[in-house]
């Protein structure tokens, strides 16, 4: 019969938080050599000896941990280990340092809308406007959202990117009349955090007369 | 990356601890701030509160800096014990205010949210002064400064008058305490992180 | 000879204070029927009984009354009140409740500087910088101030206004190679308190190979 092991060490993935106010950590299970393997997440905090253990294993789905507001302190650096233990004995991963105010991602903006703009005095142009995303605009003043967009031309390869700031819209002079674009557009919070995924691809058409 | 070296002295640094509690005084203030001119504009207007809301928060016998130079020349264990002293004395009116603000007629979400969002984030911000103070403190903490709060009866008067002025006074007063506790935390700042270099 | 009347009553017109240190109130003098008035402003503050006269008519003009440091208290709501008396009798004004940390209103932002930045990954840039007015210590954090700047095309008649939050410098991406824009900027207190002034108009040209 196949050698019965001790599971190898699990790896914790990542850690991420949507909105400052809760995170989730998820991890990869060590392989256990076919014997029935139990995954635990102990978790410390910075200058305490107490060890807790996860609070939510079901609300962010297999193989994670889910922190809502009562255990999300942003106030501290959480040390996270996962246990993967069966009958031949158990493994510890490396400890996962987390800060919450490091792992916030938002979710993409939304509502995103164009408009050609036309004016006597100067060439017409098209204006991009978006939405922050809804779990971070209920918090704004205290979620600070910062956007970059980016096109290409529908057959293009290389996307021209944006960095627009705190702006929630942004003026495009210089597009080729006729021509089909691709524009996305993704947010991170103004100092730490990570950028959020790009939004669904939008086409948009230049007029030939523009 | 966080923690290099592992879990040797891995905490965050003093600055970090400071740039949280900042960014979170100013937003509990902001709030604070839409949430009194909401009720001002939609309850108080020709009511004449503002002449009566005159030295009636319950924190006022807690003495306070009231301009710079005082702030500047008060010692930071003091001001800081000061703010956390300010932060407990707003625990249990907070609590009441965002169940009894359910109460009043046609109030809007709006007001609503904020309150139970103000409640919320003003815990969270003691957590994180008490940490800052435990970081600061060369002795031992002293006895805590604590105001109590005996207005829940007034939020709760069968005259709509006088219960709208009993809200409208503790709006203003929460609006007055979280602006001082935000102002403080600025210039604590500017002090201890960047030598009042800011 | 014209009938002799006791003085109207006179109206307090606003008060100010322009770095959050100091304050001054003015008011419009009461029309007194050719008689000579004299104007008293009284206040007292919240938390006292003691009334007070104004401490120093002078430094602020005629119809005013200028609060040093020693004198102005923030979180504190003074109750002012102007008085003009002439041989006929005396009239009071209507209260003015005032607290200073709400009436700050800043001078302009100074050093207004524009540079073109060129990088090798991204499109050029302008990257715009400025300084806070130099009576609002801003250094110690007593003071906080949020910028906002506006630009048009020299031509135009639209502004475009955009918020910088307490940054004192803008990167400015989506401008029209080629063209002259004006741009004035103006602060204002966090939180509450007015908009300085616009700064003096500055004159920019984007190059045309930006």
């Amino acid at each position: 019969p196949k050698e019965q092991l001790p599971p190898e060490k699990p790896i914790i993935i990542k850690c991420r938080s949507p909105e400052k106010e809760t995170f989730t950590c998820w991890w990869k299970p060590a392989s256990a050599g076919g014997l029935l393997t139990k995954h635990t997440l102990l978790y410390s905090k910075e200058g305490e000896e107490k060890v807790y253990e996860c609070p939510d294993y079901k609300t962010a789905g297999p193989n994670s941990c889910y922190f809502d507001k009562k255990h999300t302190s942003f106030w501290t650096i959480y040390n996270i280990t996962v246990r993967a233990t069966n009958e031949m004995g158990s493994n510890v991963s490396d400890p996962h340092y987390v800060d919450v105010t490091y792992i916030v991602q938002p979710d993409p903006p939304v509502n995103i809308t164009l408009e050609l703009k036309k004016s006597i005095k100067r060439k017409p142009y098209l204006v991009l406007t978006w939405s922050p995303p809804p779990q971070a605009d209920v918090r704004s003043g205290w979620l600070t959202l910062e956007y970059e967009l980016r096109l290409k031309p529908e057959e293009g390869e290389e996307w021209e990117t944006i960095f627009v700031g705190q702006q929630t819209q942004c003026k495009m002079f210089s597009l080729n009349p006729g021509k089909k674009y691709i524009v996305q557009i993704h947010c991170k919070p103004d100092h730490h955090g990570l950028w959020s995924e790009w939004s669904p691809e939008m086409y948009i058409e230049i007029p030939t007369d523009f | 990356p966080i923690c290099p070296n592992g879990s040797v002295n891995c905490q965050l640094s003093l600055e970090e601890l400071f740039d949280r509690a900042v960014k979170l005084s100013h937003y509990i203030h902001y709030l604070s701030s839409e949430m009194f001119n909401e009720f001002d504009e939609r309850y108080a207007q020709g009511r004449g509160f503002i002449a009566k809301a005159v030295n009636s928060c319950h924190t006022a016998s807690l003495t306070t800096p009231e301009d710079k130079e005082q702030a500047q020349q008060i010692h930071h264990e003091d001001l800081l014990n000061l703010i956390l002293g300010v932060l407990r004395s707003w625990n249990d009116p907070l609590i009441h205010l965002a169940s009894e603000v359910q109460r009043i007629k046609e109030a809007p979400e709006t007001i609503l949210w904020k309150a139970v969002e103000i409640e919320e984030q003003n815990k969270r911000l003691l957590e994180g002064m008490e940490k800052i103070v435990g970081r600061v403190h060369s002795g031992e903490v002293e006895n805590e400064i604590y105001t109590p709060w005996d207005g829940l009866p007034s939020l709760q008067l069968a005259d709509e008058d006088s219960r709208l002025f009993a809200f409208y006074n503790l709006l203003h007063c929460l609006r007055r305490d979280s602006h001082k506790i935000d102002n403080y935390l600025k210039v604590l700042k500017c002090r201890l992180i960047h030598d009042n270099n800011c």
